[in-house]
């Protein structure tokens, strides 16, 4: 029983995390920490001092003024990638992955960037897509050992945690490289009791005795781990390329009350998308949406792809969100958006 | 001249997050001669171009097949190719002896990917410096992937990869729309004529240029028609079709007049 | 006397000679000698004209005990195939767990792969062959049910030795001896199965679960039964036996000449 | 390995050798059980140990606690229960630090399980499993000796179970009170004392649920009247 | 290599089978009690160790030293017993060093245990742990395999059973260290003079929270008393027949005789010394 190695107690904080930690609307007043926007410590590019100083040529080195260099840039290949977003429902939770098109000649709709690590989780990342591949194949054998050592399905929780610790351990040997991803990962814990997996014989048939009344256990689950191994729990979550758009619009979501439901959340999220997509607009790109509904949503707790005809009618109603929001700019001011068309 | 200092190894990110290493490695690819693949409704061919060291050396081997439903076409460090491809072929007879079944290619594809990525994130290893095009039939019909020393791998409609395939793509782009409804001659045709594009300009093809891998559905969509490789005369017929002079007329125009805003 | 401490308890060089320490090195064979403990009895099935149906009772045993009634021991696999077990119980259960995941990595892909009733058993068949070529064998003889790749019913066995038999009708256990004459004569070839109707393959599993019912001492009148059709499975799990026959008890008197 | 060769599936069924202790080993000739009840779980024990027929103690405690308000039941080898218990007490303990959350019931059982199966030909051990948590309440799961699992509501275990398996199949209610619960328990262990010459002592009882760990006492010289503990 | 040697396991077991008798392990019969009294424990033992019908030693010890606190009685294999104990009385007294504090006696039970367990009851020791530690008295048996239980009152080996009776007979809680004592004693007299395994003196050790006494030989129920008679016989009790004188000079007939040295002894003498 190797328990410790990955323990999320016991691990340490990441070097060259801001000390100073403020709170947005998407956080969530859960157990682990609270998450900051993203910092523009972190994410900033190194100053000219430090350029040709060494302190960046190697993962796992500490600069003069404690950052590790190579984690930072591992989050510039994140700030590059197709955005991917995750929102939280009171009945589910929704994945979307916008899919830059780099070519004309890849098959329309294979190529799936969205993955299932267990039957109720599933994951996406931003940022190297092999990397993105490493980090699920690594998810499904974490699960996998979870299932065999408690014979059970791990928890979204206890995944992120398994997880950032992986991550973590990639910033610091000098011998690899840290991910260069940042990964959504969301589930759906079961509400209801689970047998042991592989038990025979099913105990009263009035149900076990001496449960609590009113305690609701199991739920949606969604977690953002980035490539420094810090994970957290999201209402939403968003990373990639259009971050900052898709931030802004989740946020207006009012997530934390939990209202949203499964089904308005696949809309929103196609939304999201396509607005976080509009900065990017001279590339085509492809909607990818898997959802996580509770038992007895749509999925019954299982992690698949979002049902053709509902992704259209979310597709459609997100460009039509767009014109509409087109339209307006267009009632404001007409020259910019006519130079818009010229440049296309 | 400032050369920087973060391509040395591919476990060095530069601060726009890029890895060197990885990227020339596709350089290697661009090295290799170029092969072509198409996917259909029904069938899935490879052609590729093979070169000869001198003129009366041999010509290099493109085309490997794999299990009786895929093989693959390769461009860059053959050597590499034949590590994967063995990997390839241990993977394929492993799900036939355990389940009998032949190995969905998705899968087959998926695993040298994730091997490609460790050599992309650990010291000391390098990235592959091939890249691949896999053709297949499974379950689920045709299928055409595309392999990079990245590790990325991504299903194709019709790719090409090696020297000069700028311009057997440009090809594959312009005729994207009528491949899906293609039997496999009209495939295979499509093919060395998207071959063609990418020629050396004093370069043609012949029968010892000319590697075509065919792999499909079985007659009337049912069963299987097993991965052939196709060299030396078994290629003529083919060859003679795209020939110069050769060509229908038809519809040239029409494709030359759509190149012109490309 | 050597009276050094490394030295205690040791046989004496000089008169034993050097101590011969390579034991450490070799080893000996590895011994399980392990025997079914809680067991389930048969499993019967038989093919039909859209399918198959398989059936188990629900007890577990513990020797001639009765120790568990309510063992499923049917169990689904991918909405496709049925795996039934007899045998082993905490073996039927390690199968089970192993069946679980390998149905979870099927499902990583979305693509429609899935492994057909005869993928399922050739799996199987491997495992139960590496475990008995390891001299750990899984105490189980199992059947599996379910559709082929061309989706024609597919019916096959494997047991702990690693053999595997496919007929249009399969039992195992007392199953063999008991149920199989009445299987056989309802289809005695593949002809005959893909002749039978569904109601007429259900009458003939359930005649065998009665006779098995009547004549083995391991079994129980409460039972799972499963269809498998393209349609799906309809899988029952808590069936009990009907029309049983033992009102002529009232006619034997005696065992021979007594009249009262 | 001295344990018994006799076990074999024949075509006329399964002989079992129920004597697989080692020699001269330690035995819980036993019984034990556990049930659900209305507010949670009860585990009984009589209170044996025998070497053959010696009685090795008469007032063994085979209710062992591997977490706050999870128990098991231990009956075959003394030694092997005891030892199979220390690793999972151990394990849940790590279970409980690690993950910042008590271990359920199920985690526990799992946990038994996996030992119980994984060493079947080493280990002679018959365990019942008993535990309340905060989200499945009370639970049961009997682990026999092959090292399968069942979850039961009720489950009896060790040489004198078989004379009370019609007792107790009569007797049985789901949801009773605590105090018709541990009538039924003190009912049924009394009569395989009373039948079982492995069996004997003092009657034993923990009665878990969201309150805690309750342990009861019952002695044969009071006829098992009153409660001492 | 640390452990024990299985490899002539087969060998003599085939050996065995073609009738060639194995030897014995010195297998004490043996009665060891203990015992918990009011602010403390007692451990005791006979001190008879036997070899198959032979008494081997008439006054050997069975109480082992584990720490200064902690006592072991021993029956079973005398060997086992012996290495068992020294080998956890020397982990404990390691880890009591490292850990700065008193050794437990659950500390030593568990330890003995698990070491016990991972033998399968090959290493054939069977102890009853007895000790005061920060926590309080101690008082545990440990069987061969591995299990243990935890009483107020214990006895073990092959007088156990004849010590046991006299325990469960006068038993109480609460006594005081003589009480204790006395009926320790008296427990292992029963396995003395009931059980042929068990013989000569009774070994006491009395633990208490401030001190440890052992108390050697506390009763000596099997003295060797002077024999009432003498068996000397008398000189000239054998009759001479005859009698015969040979000179050295007739010796040297047939050996060569040398003289030896002023003061100087036979080298077979020397040797002889010890005899």
């Amino acid at each position: 029983m190797c328990l410790s190695a990955l323990n999320p107690n016991t691990r340490a904080i990441v070097p060259g995390a801001p000390k100073v930690q403020q709170t947005t609307e998407l956080q969530r007043p859960l157990q682990i920490p609270i998450h900051p926007q993203l910092l523009t410590l972190r994410t900033s590019q190194p100053t000219l001092e430090h350029h040709g100083t060494g302190y960046d040529l190697t993962n796992s080195v500490f600069s003069p003024d404690g950052r590790n260099f190579q984690v930072e840039y591992a989050v510039k290949a994140v700030e590059n990638g197709g955005t991917s977003i995750g929102i939280r429902c009171k009945d589910g939770v929704v994945l979307a992955v916008e899919k830059i098109i780099t070519s004309k000649l890849l098959k329309a709709g294979a190529n799936k960037r969205i993955a299932t690590i267990d039957r109720h989780v599933g994951a996406v990342s931003s940022g190297l897509v092999p990397d993105g591949r490493h980090f699920v194949s690594r998810a499904r054998d974490e699960a996998a050992s979870w299932r065999s050592t408690y014979k059970t399905p791990i928890t979204t929780k206890d995944l992120a945690s398994r997880m950032g610790g992986y991550l973590q351990a990639y910033t610091l040997y000098s011998s690899v490289r840290p991910f260069g991803i940042t990964a959504i990962v969301a589930g759906w814990d079961s509400e209801l009791e689970l047998p042991v997996d592989g038990q025979v014989g099913s105990g009263p048939s009035i149900g076990s005795g001496g449960k609590v009344e009113g305690m609701t256990f199991g739920g949606p689950g969604l977690y953002m781990i980035e490539p420094s191994g810090m994970y957290w729990g999201y209402y939403g979550a968003a990373t990639g390329k259009g971050r900052q758009t898709a931030k802004a619009e989740l946020e207006k979501l009012d997530l934390a009350a939990l209202k949203l439901s499964l089904q308005d959340g696949v809309k929103e999220a196609a939304k999201i998308i396509y607005v976080a997509h509009a900065d990017n607009k001279d590339k085509e790109f492809e909607l990818e949406m898997t959802w996580i509904s509770n038992l007895d949503g749509p999925t019954k707790g299982r992690h698949q792809e979002v049902p053709k005809d509902i992704l259209e009618e979310a597709e459609n109603l997100a460009k039509k969100y767009l014109e509409g929001e087109d339209d307006e700019e267009t009632k404001d001011d007409d020259k910019p958006a006519e130079g818009d068309k010229m440049e296309e | 001249m400032f050369r920087n200092n973060y391509d040395n190894d591919s476990v060095t990110f530069s601060p726009q997050g890029r890895i060197f290493q990885v990227e020339y490695a596709s350089e290697a690819v661009k090295q290799g001669s170029v092969v072509v693949g198409i996917v259909s409704k029904t069938h899935a061919v490879l052609v590729a171009l093979k070169r000869n060291a001198e003129e009366l050396s041999s010509y290099q081997k493109k085309v490997i097949a794999i299990d009786e439903h895929l093989g693959l076409a390769l461009a860059g460090l053959a050597s590499d190719a034949r590590v994967l491809s063995n990997f390839m072929k241990q993977q394929s007879l492993s799900s036939r002896l355990t389940y009998g079944r032949a190995i969905p290619v998705e899968r087959l594809v998926s695993s040298i990917g994730d091997r490609a990525q460790t050599n992309t994130q650990h010291y000391g290893k390098r990235p592959y410096g091939v890249g691949l095009l896999v053709a297949g039939v499974d379950e689920t019909g045709p299928h055409l992937f595309e392999f990079q020393p990245s590790g990325m791998t991504q299903e194709m409609a019709a790719c090409a990869i090696g020297a000069r395939s700028q311009m057997a793509r440009t090809y594959l782009e312009r005729n994207l729309e009528k491949f899906g409804a293609c039997g496999r001659e009209e495939l295979v045709v499509h093919g060395l004529k998207a071959l063609k594009e990418s020629l050396a300009q004093d370069k043609e093809l012949t029968v010892e240029n000319c590697s075509v891998g065919v792999v499909g559905l079985g007659k009337g969509g049912k069963g299987l028609e097993g991965f052939k490789l196709f060299d030396g005369q078994e290629v003529k017929q083919w060859v003679d079709l795209v020939a110069e002079g050769a060509e229908e007329k038809e519809g040239e125009g029409e494709d030359e007049g759509m190149e012109v805003d490309s | 006397m050597n009276h050094l401490p490394q030295a205690w308890g040791r046989p004496r060089d000089d008169i034993y000679g050097a101590y011969d320490s390579s034991y450490l090195q070799s080893h000996g064979p590895n011994q399980h000698t392990q025997q079914p403990i809680v067991t389930g009895t048969s499993v019967v099935a038989l093919k039909f004209k859209d399918g198959v149906i398989i059936a188990a009772d629900n007890l577990a045993s513990y020797g001639s005990l009765a120790r568990f009634t309510d063992v499923k021991r049917l169990r689904t696999f991918a909405d496709t195939s049925v795996v039934g077990f007899g045998g082993d119980v905490s073996d039927m259960q390690y199968l089970d767990r192993l069946l679980t995941s390998l149905d979870t990595e099927e499902a990583y892909s979305s693509s429609g792969h899935t492994l057909n009733a005869h993928n399922l058993h050739t799996y199987l068949s491997k495992v139960f062959y590496k475990r008995r070529s390891d001299f750990n064998p899984l105490w189980n003889q199992i059947l599996v049910a379910g559709l082929d790749g061309e989706s024609k019913p597919f019916l096959a066995s494997a047991d702990l030795l690693g053999t595997t038999f496919s007929s249009p009708s399969l039992a195992t256990g007392f199953g063999a001896h008991l149920a199989q004459p009445l299987l056989r004569k309802v289809a005695p070839d593949e002809e005959a199965a893909a002749k039978l109707s569904k109601e007429q393959a259900l009458e003939a599993v359930k005649e065998s679960m009665k006779v098995l019912f009547y004549r083995d001492a391991r079994s129980l009148d409460n039972y799972s039964i499963a269809v498998i059709t393209k349609d799906g499975i309809d899988l029952k799990e808590n069936e009990k036996l009907e029309k049983q026959s033992w009102a002529f008890a009232d006619q034997i008197r005696g065992y021979g000449t007594q009249i009262n | 390995m001295e344990f018994g060769t006799s076990g074999m599936l024949n075509e006329d069924g399964i002989h079992v050798d129920m004597d697989r202790l080692k020699k001269g080993e330690v035995n819980l000739g036993t019984s034990i059980m556990a049930i659900n009840f209305k507010d949670g779980v009860i585990l009984g024990a009589d209170s044996r140990t025998t070497t053959g027929a010696y009685i090795a103690n008469r007032v063994t405690d085979k209710l062992t606690q591997v977490h706050d308000t999870i128990w098991c039941c231990r009956s075959g080898s003394a030694a092997d229960t005891q030892a199979v218990a220390d690793i999972v007490h151990y394990q849940l303990g790590m279970y409980a630090t690690a993950n910042n959350r008590p271990p359920t019931t199920q985690t526990a059982a799992a946990m038994f399980q996996e030992l119980c199966y994984e060493n079947k030909d080493r280990l002679s051990a018959g365990l019942i499993i008993a535990g309340w948590d905060e989200r499945h309440g009370g639970q049961v799961y009997s682990i026999p000796l092959g090292g399968s699992l069942h979850k039961q509501s009720y489950a009896i275990g060790g040489s004198g179970s078989t004379y009370i398996y019609g007792y107790c199949d009569s007797n049985w209610r789901e949801g009773m009170d605590e105090e018709a619960a541990v009538k039924f328990v003190k009912g049924a262990l009394r009569e395989a004392i009373k039948w079982d010459g492995s069996s004997g002592g003092v009657i034993r009882m923990v009665v878990l649920t969201q309150k805690g760990a309750n342990r009861h006492l019952y002695l044969p010289d009071t006829d098992y009247a009153v409660r001492h503990q | 290599m640390p452990g024990f040697d299985f490899t002539n396991h087969t060998r003599n077991a085939a050996l065995h089978a073609r009738g060639v008798p194995l030897p014995k392990a010195t297998s004490t019969g043996t009665t060891i009690v203990g015992c918990i009294f009011d602010g403390g424990v007692v451990i005791a033992a006979d001190t008879r160790a036997t070899s198959g019908p032979i008494v081997a030693d008439k006054n050997c010890e069975k109480l082992h030293y584990i720490a200064p606190q902690i006592w072991c009685a021993g029956a079973g294999t005398a060997a086992d017993t012996e290495f068992t104990t020294a080998l956890i009385s020397s982990q404990l007294e390691l880890h009591s060093l490292s850990t700065g504090r008193k050794p437990r006696v659950v500390t030593c039970m568990t330890m003995l245990k698990q070491h016990l367990f991972r033998y399968q009851g090959h290493i054939g020791a069977y102890l009853v742990v007895a000790g005061v530690d920060p926590t309080g008295v101690g008082l545990f048996t440990v069987h061969a395999h591995g299990s243990t239980d935890k009483l107020p009152y214990v006895t073990m080996g092959s007088g156990s059973l004849a010590a046991m009776s006299v325990f469960e007979t006068q038993w109480k809680s609460k006594m005081t260290e003589e009480e204790a004592v006395t009926l320790a004693s008296n427990a292992i007299q029963a396995g003395i003079f009931n059980d042929l395994g068990s013989g000569s003196n009774v070994d006491v050790a009395v633990i208490t929270k401030d001190k440890t006494t052992l108390k050697r030989g506390y009763v000596k129920p099997n003295e060797r008393s002077k024999k009432q008679k003498s068996y000397v016989f008398k000189r000239g009790t054998t009759a001479v027949l005859n009698e015969k004188v040979i000179t050295r000079e007739e010796i040297s007939k047939y050996v060569t005789v040398h003289e030896l040295e002023g003061g100087e002894t036979a080298l077979g003498e020397k040797m002889d010394l010890d005899v």
